[in-house]
């Protein structure tokens, strides 16, 4: 417990650190208009991290976020155009909707019929994908055919902040009591943990996993929506590859592959490293070819960061009062 | 009798250029009358999978190939091929390297349409001050072109009071174009003038401007298509951008490609070939024809053709 | 001892099975299983391995649904469609393997799927689930932290975090699938006390055990299949051991430790200095050609450590390795094989068998090297092996090619020991060989290990089991909290003395230490 | 209870009580059980559905064409079904793809000549994936995790030592080798890709080093504790898909005699999915080299009709996902229903 806060403490610490090393750098980046845009910026991708938490807990994975987000963005802006009357509200919640369903489709193949996670997001990835293409017809759906309040609500404020980084506090208050004061949440880390041991304490595995996807997809449909809206333009290609960035998010954030292990803090922490570096790399003006490659050292680096701490040495058998003594002649 | 076939490739589908000019396309045929255009390309704008696509165009036994390349070279080893087989290869918009095709179709000559990007930026910002350029992959050959174009025509001493702060790259990726559009504002500070040679690019940076509060200290320009960038010339972020027509690009590549089967052009330099309502084509040294300087869309225009592509 | 209070045999039966069968792809695990038990009732639950225990407890607590044949509880006709189900009719059970979430807290280890919620809408209320767990420590007399993550337990502690899930439901019938394979003498005995409350409170119990003399310790009843079928029930007080055991067998078994006398050669392996940072310390033993050496202990008392590290597996221990007077540095498991070293781990589940390879794979995993390349060409080679050491272990299975995860508990252990005596080792260092093994393979077991001393390997004997390693033992080596504590030569090994050491007790008895 | 039988023991068990066959009785329904046999008539199925239904399909010289589409992600493939039966998985092969390109490229203009290209890519590839391999097996990290930062290292790599340039004007040897053919009609790429499935097959299938993958991806403790070497066969594992992702870089860029950062983009999706396809299991321990080659070529066959139907790219992706959903779904709904009953 303790150990586990510190990680996260370690995060967000450098994180801070880093901020700080880019501000010496290019004080601009300090600004307080530059750090509210830098906020805004990482709102999507920590709720959808958040969500990727939960699966990623479940020892599952999902590739198809990405896709989702384009599949339900692309209805979303296709519904405002078509009926531009239509309250803001219904298109949002019709754009959940969608991807809310998009994800029960991964969580009844998943949980019901039992299939690897990575298969059937590998899967359900492509399709999605290609139905962007087919519903749009190819076509991109751009700024001025979207009425007014579609594309301006992201970036309103709201008590001086963006309704974007209200809905992202939101979700994160939300996801951080569903994985600790719920039934619901708790199932998940006893599946990841020992998926076969929460069928025998009566945990209905395949229920639990079908809502998690469902989840992982319902924030894929809510950030659909606020993707196009708020970068005002709708294509095939949105978001293409994102998936990944959203996993590095996780893992970064300290989320164990291996299920079981990981906290909202994680997640929403590694989603703000991430942002972090991203945005600042175009600030300090970095050649744009060694952005990718820089990334990956990032990405490399955390890892590392967070596997010196997992390596196991060996149990405590001996008497620690014993053992000052022992291991210094062991030396 | 069985229609002449013939294969438009473009670097991917999904993509309004492109679709304007398979529009082009479709209306020569129909004037030609013995056409079938068979519109192709691949999910994402990759040289092997335009690779993939030709090989089965070449199975099809098609006629000829119409084609926007994603890379210069990948592709020259298999319309090569495609043309030992007897098929007709022209590339349009972004070229294949001479080698690999018949013709090479400029929608404009690439001088012309760097020129016309810095003149555009230029007349915004009152001839003086930082621009920068937001650009698609860095591996885009036509964008590369263009650059290169636009880095000579700021040498003239015309030009000697606009200073080009910075290259980067998008990705053809909104998010990332947005969010580079938002570095260069953000680490220049006294930016005048961004111009995106590629349709996201320059949506990314006309949102990011209009974001930033911007608009009026900042303007956008580059190529996009009026269709995508009405809303931003109506918020002030954008003063004026260019495009050449890409229904009349389409139009004129696939008639020369009809010209080509039917023998009435062989590709050779000086030679001339007639398309249809565009006039004469007038093949160069290198193998390539220009259509027209690209053409200029400002408030006063871009709603009326806005609705044509 | 069978005194326990006899209970009413005309009491109301809480749990009856009528004619349970269960079928996997063919192969019949239970077939027209009956069964009853009352309210207050602690029933042995008796069958060799392979006869369909754990299959009868999964049936119980819906995990499997049967094929045919129906549940009655409390003389109503159920169906458990779930776990969900059976837990809400008062079934709960203690599996035989280890059913623990190894990053969640003891308590809601014990609570979880069933947290204590309040408030509207409903949150788990942390404080209320930890005074709850707490509360049924305190009345199983066992202290444990209650919010300590059950991954830095012991292996007791465990047991103990199960069987407190299993109490804190209020069940009918508590089901204990060899509860004890990994228990000490001392944890045993809190066990056997806590199943007296059970049985005081009413619950009934059915227990599941290899070993004898716990049955009749603690059971009053016994339910005897045999290959899936039904084969007796009846009282405790009523039968007699070799009788139980006859009807579970279907024939006598006589030698319970075959120890033969073997004469002692030179000595084989000699550990020295044997170090590791956390693990143990100053380890120092010897083990000469033709003895078995036993190791008692504490569960983690460290044993099993010493051994892993001795095999190699472990990085970072120092100290000196002696094969036949000749120093030898050991890096890997295969450094160790090839110095004819064996050993026989305990945690069959993940140290041991590949569940998803056949039997035959299993089998000769270690000595591919000697079977040669293309294994291809050598696959009646690679039967023949395996077929002469199952068959000596008396395995029960269908064929070679047969997946190991089809197999029953103690026949999957059947095959890792197969497996590691096929590498023909000098020294054999067994992990809890027999837990988890019937009494006739156990005995079969036995009679091996002294087999293998007459052919004159070394064998040590690291086993939780006292009547095992004195019966089976030349030497006890005592661990305590990951060092030696005392050495007994087979003379001075009494009960008393090995419990004592083994609790670190013993530590005015250092005279003891230096005798061979 | 624990006193010492003194009775003499009766020597050696007389066998076992229980009789064990030397290997099930096979039946024909048996081998059809099996998932190669499933994908096999499903390629029969396509392969005649396309002959009867396409005009230009059955046409030797299309088909033997159609190959180069799939040879060299199908030669990453062989390594990477390795690998995922070991429990292992490698995102990047596509970055390590294009770095191995853009080493090529880099020895090819500082006068390497042209047979040393080959080691060159190899070479590059082997590093790659060695460091993989180290990260993986030294710091006992996940592979997917370190695989994800690796791709975009290496595709990062390429583009610093590239940026907006390419290299071109490769020598006819590569040329030969990437689009050449043998006997003027059999690809070279898939002849080097049947070889090498062979190899694979016998060294899976036939060796031991192939039966301890098995064992290492059913239970690495386990095999760990039986004396497998299991870190040298992972970090092996890494180096050979590194290496031949290396020899398919050296193929590609022979076919379209250029290399650029974006080279092989999103292959290693591509790559994946055969293998899944081809029945290896995503959880490890199972799965075979035939499995993968029919995947390949169901793969290969099905979008190659797709597109002489001049399908657009984008319903070619929907069809292959579907396929790898329905593949893996309807055996797991059959056997629901039985089960059921
Ligand atoms: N999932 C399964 N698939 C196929 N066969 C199985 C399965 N589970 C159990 N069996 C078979 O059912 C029979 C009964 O197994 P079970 O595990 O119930 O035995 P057990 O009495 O608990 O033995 P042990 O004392 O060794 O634990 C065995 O023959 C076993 O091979
Ligand atoms: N706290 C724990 N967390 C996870 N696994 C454990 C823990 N304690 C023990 N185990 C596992 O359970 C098995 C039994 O452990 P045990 O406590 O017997 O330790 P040990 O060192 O083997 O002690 P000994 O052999 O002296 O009994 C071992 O395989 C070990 O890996
Ligand atoms: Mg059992
Ligand atoms: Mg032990």
């Amino acid at each position: 417990m303790h150990y586990l806060k510190q990680r996260e403490v370690q995060l967000a610490l450098l994180i801070v650190l880093l901020a700080v090393a880019v501000g010496v750098r290019a004080p601009v980046f300090l600004t307080a208009g530059s750090l509210g845009n830098l906020l805004t910026d990482s709102t999507l991708l920590i709720m959808l991290a958040l969500a990727q938490m939960f699966v990623i807990i479940t020892r599952g994975i999902d590739l198809s976020v990405a896709s989702n987000l384009a599949l339900s963005g692309m209805m979303a802006a296709l519904l405002a155009v078509k009926y531009p009357e239509l309250p803001l509200l219904v298109v949002m919640l019709v754009a959940v909707a969608i991807g809310l369903l998009l994800g029960l489709v991964n969580g009844y193949l998943i949980g019901y019929l039992d299939l690897p996670p990575i298969v059937v997001t590998l899967g359900t990835m492509s399709v999605y994908r290609g139905l962007v293409f087919v519903l749009s017809g190819g076509a991109w759906v751009s700024s001025h055919q979207m009425p007014a309040d579609f594309i301006a609500f992201p970036l309103s404020h709201l008590f001086g902040v963006t309704h974007l980084v209200w809905i992202a506090a939101t979700a994160i208050i939300a996801t951080w009591l569903l994985a600790r004061y719920t039934r619901f949440g708790r199932d998940l880390y006893a599946i990841g943990n020992q998926p076969l041991a929460a069928r025998y304490v009566g945990i209905s595995t395949a229920r639990r996993l079908f809502w998690t996807y469902g989840l992982s997809g319902m924030m894929a449909g809510l950030c659909g929506y606020l993707w196009v809206a708020r970068y005002a333009v709708a294509y095939s290609e949105i978001a293409y590859g994102f998936e990944f960035t959203v996993i590095a998010a996780c893992v970064i954030g300290g989320i164990s592959i291996a299920g079981g292990a990981g906290t909202v803090a994680g997640a929403v922490l590694g989603a703000l490293f991430l942002s972090v570096i991203n945005n600042a790399l175009p600030i300090i003006k970095v050649s744009p070819f060694w952005q990718s490659a820089l990334t990956g050292i990032v990405i490399l680096t955390a890892v590392l960061i967070n596997a010196r701490g997992n390596k196991k040495a060996g149990r405590q058998i001996l008497p620690l009062a014993m053992l000052q003594p022992s291991s210094r002649s062991a030396a | 009798a069985e229609k002449m076939k013939i294969a438009m490739v473009v670097k991917n589908l999904g993509n309004g250029f492109f679709d304007a000019a398979h529009e082009g396309a479709n209306e020569a045929a129909k004037q030609l009358g013995d056409v079938e255009i068979i519109y192709t390309g691949p999910t994402t704008a990759t040289a092997e999978g335009q690779i993939e696509i030709i090989s089965s165009l070449i199975s099809q036994k098609v006629k000829a190939i119409v084609i926007s390349a994603n890379d210069a070279n990948a592709l020259v080893p298999i319309t090569k091929k495609a043309m030992q087989r007897g098929i007709k290869v022209i590339s349009f918009d972004s070229g294949i390297a001479r080698d690999g095709r018949l013709l090479q179709l400029n929608p404009s000559s690439p001088a012309l349409i760097g020129q016309k990007q810095i003149e555009m930026a230029s007349d915004a910002i009152g001839g003086a001050g930082e621009i920068a350029i937001l650009s698609a992959t860095a591996q885009a050959t036509n964008q590369n072109i263009w650059i290169a174009e636009m880095k000579k025509t700021l040498a003239q001493p015309a030009y000697s009071k606009i200073k080009l702060v910075s290259t980067v790259y998008g990705d053809d990726q909104s998010d990332k174009s947005y969010r580079e559009a938002i570095g260069l504002l953000r680490s220049n500070p006294n930016l005048k003038a961004i111009i995106a040679p590629t349709t996201v690019g320059i949506n990314a940076a006309g949102k990011a401007v209009v974001d930033e509060k911007l608009v009026g200290k900042v303007y956008v320009t580059g190529l996009g298509l009026p269709s995508e960038m009405a809303g931003h010339v109506k918020s002030g972020a954008v003063k004026s951008f260019a495009i050449w027509n890409p229904i009349d690009l389409g139009y004129a590549a696939t008639y020369a490609a009809h010209q080509f089967v039917t023998g009435k052009a062989t590709g050779k330099a000086g030679e001339s070939i007639a398309v249809g309502r565009m006039g004469k084509l007038t093949v160069d040294a290198v193998g390539e024809a220009a259509l027209a300087p690209p053409f200029t869309y400002d408030k006063d225009n871009v709603e009326k053709f806005s609705k044509i592509f | 001892m069978s005194q326990n209070p006899p209970i009413a045999q005309n009491a109301a039966p809480v749990l009856r099975l009528h004619g349970i069968c269960k079928h996997f792809h063919g192969v019949t695990a239970l077939k027209d299983v009956a069964l009853t038990v009352r309210a207050g009732e602690v029933m042995a639950l008796i069958g060799e391995n392979g006869a369909g225990k754990s299959t009868l407890v999964k049936t119980l607590t819906g995990i499997y649904q049967p094929d045919a044949g129906h549940i009655e509880v409390n003389g109503q006709r159920v169906l458990f469609a779930s776990p969900q189900d059976a837990m809400d009719a008062g079934m709960t059970a203690v599996h035989q393997e280890t059913v623990m979430f190894d990053e969640l807290t003891v308590a809601e280890n014990i609570y979880i799927g069933r947290q204590p919620q309040t408030g509207y809408p409903a949150r788990i209320d942390w404080a209320l689930m930890a005074s709850q767990a707490e509360a049924i420590f305190a009345r199983l007399e066992v202290q444990l932290p209650v919010l300590a993550k059950v991954k830095d337990l012991s292996v007791a502690q465990r047991h103990f975090v199960e069987i407190a899930r299993a109490l804190s439901q209020d069940a009918r019938v508590v089901i204990m699938d060899e509860p004890t394979a990994s228990l000490s003498q001392r944890e045993i005995h809190e066990l056997y006390r806590i199943i007296g409350q059970l049985r005081a409170a009413g619950t009934a119990v059915i227990f599941i055990s290899h070993k004898f003399d716990e049955i009749f310790a603690v059971a009053d009843s016994y339910t005897v299949l045999r290959d899936g079928h039904f084969v007796a029930a009846g009282l405790l007080a009523e039968i007699s051991e070799p009788q139980l055991v006859s009807l579970m067998v279907g024939r006598a078994i006589h030698q319970v430790f075959p120890k033969v006398e073997v004469p002692l050669g030179a000595t084989l392996l000699e550990v020295s200095q044997f170090c590791h940072p956390t693990e143990f310390r100053d380890i120092h033993f010897s083990v000469q050609q033709g003895e078995i050496v036993g190791f008692y202990g504490l569960v983690g008392a460290g044993r099993s450590e010493v051994m892993q590290a001795l095999f190699g597996l472990t990085p970072g221990v120092t100290g000196t390795v002696k094969i036949a007077g000749q120093e030898v540095t050991i890096r890997s498991a295969s450094d160790a094989i090839q110095h004819g070293i064996a050993y026989v781990p305990e945690d069959r589940q993940h140290q041991g068998a590949h569940l998803s390879l056949s039997i035959v794979q299993n089998i000769t995993l270690p000595i591919l090297d000697s079977i040669g390349f293309f294994l291809r060409s050598k696959r009646s080679r690679e039967t023949a092996i395996a077929r002469q050491f199952s068959e000596q272990l008396e395995l029960k299975a269908h064929h070679f090619t047969q997946m190991v995860s089809e197999l029953s508990g103690g026949n999957q252990q059947k095959v890792v020991l197969a497996k590691w005596l096929a590498t023909k080792p000098k020294v054999i260092i067994l992990d809890e060989p027999t837990k988890g093994i019937d009494i006739g393979s156990k005995a079969a077991v036995h009679r091996f290990i002294s087999e293998l001393v007459t052919q004159g390997l070394s064998v040590i004997l690291v086993s939780s089991e006292l009547p095992e390693v004195l019966g089976m033992a030349d030497r006890v080596v005592v661990m305590h909290q990951g060092h030696i504590n005392c050495v007994f030569s087979r003379a001075q090994a009494t009960p008393e003395n090995v419990v004592a050491a083994a609790s670190g007790s013993a530590h005015s008895n250092e005279e003891l230490i230096c005798t061979t | 209870m624990n006193a010492i039988s003194t009775s003499p023991h009766q020597s050696a068990a007389p066998g076992s009580r229980y009789t064990i066959l030397d290997r099930k009785a096979q039946r024909l329904s048996h081998y059809l059980a099996h998932w190669e046999a499933l994908l096999a008539l499903l390629l029969v199925a396509v392969f005649v559905g396309n002959s009867i239904f396409l005009p230009h399909f059955f046409d030797v010289y299309n088909l033997a064409d159609s190959t180069f589409n799939f040879s060299e992600k199908a030669l990453i493939a062989l390594p990477m079904a390795l690998l995922i039966i070991c429990r292992e998985i490698d995102i990047s092969v596509s970055g390590t793809l294009a770095l191995s390109s853009v080493a090529m490229g880099f020895a090819h203009h500082h006068g390497v000549p042209p047979a040393g290209l080959l080691f060159v890519a190899l070479a590059m590839g082997a590093v790659c994936g060695s460091l993989n391999g180290v990260l993986v097996t030294r710091f006992a990290l996940p592979s997917i995790v370190v695989t994800i930062g690796t791709v975009a290292l290496f595709r990062g790599l390429a583009s610093v030592i590239l940026g907006d340039q390419a290299y071109t004007g490769y020598p006819q040897l590569l040329i030969d080798w990437g689009q050449g053919y043998f006997f003027d009609i059999i690809p070279r790429p898939f002849v080097i890709l049947l070889v090498f499935a062979v190899l694979f097959a016998v060294l899976l299938h036939a060796t031991s080093w192939g039966r301890r993958i098995f064992a290492i991806g059913s239970n690495p403790m386990a095999a760990r504790f039986s004396g497998v070497a299991v870190d040298r066969y992972r970090f092996a594992l890494f180096v050979a898909t590194g290496t031949m992702a290396g020899l398919a870089a050296w193929l590609l860029t022979g076919r379209i005699g250029s290399t650029r950062p974006n080279i092989a983009m999103g292959w290693e999706l591509e790559v994946i999915t055969m293998v899944i396809l081809g029945g290896v299991s995503i959880a490890g321990g199972k799965g075979s080299i035939g499995g993968v080659l029919l995947a390949v070529l169901l793969l290969g066959m099905v979008t190659y009709g797709l597109a002489l139907l001049n399908i657009p790219g984008v319903i070619m992706t929907i069809v292959v996902g579907i396929l790898l959903l329905i593949t893996i779904a309807v055996p797991r709904l059959l056997n629901r229903k039985q089960t059921k009953k």
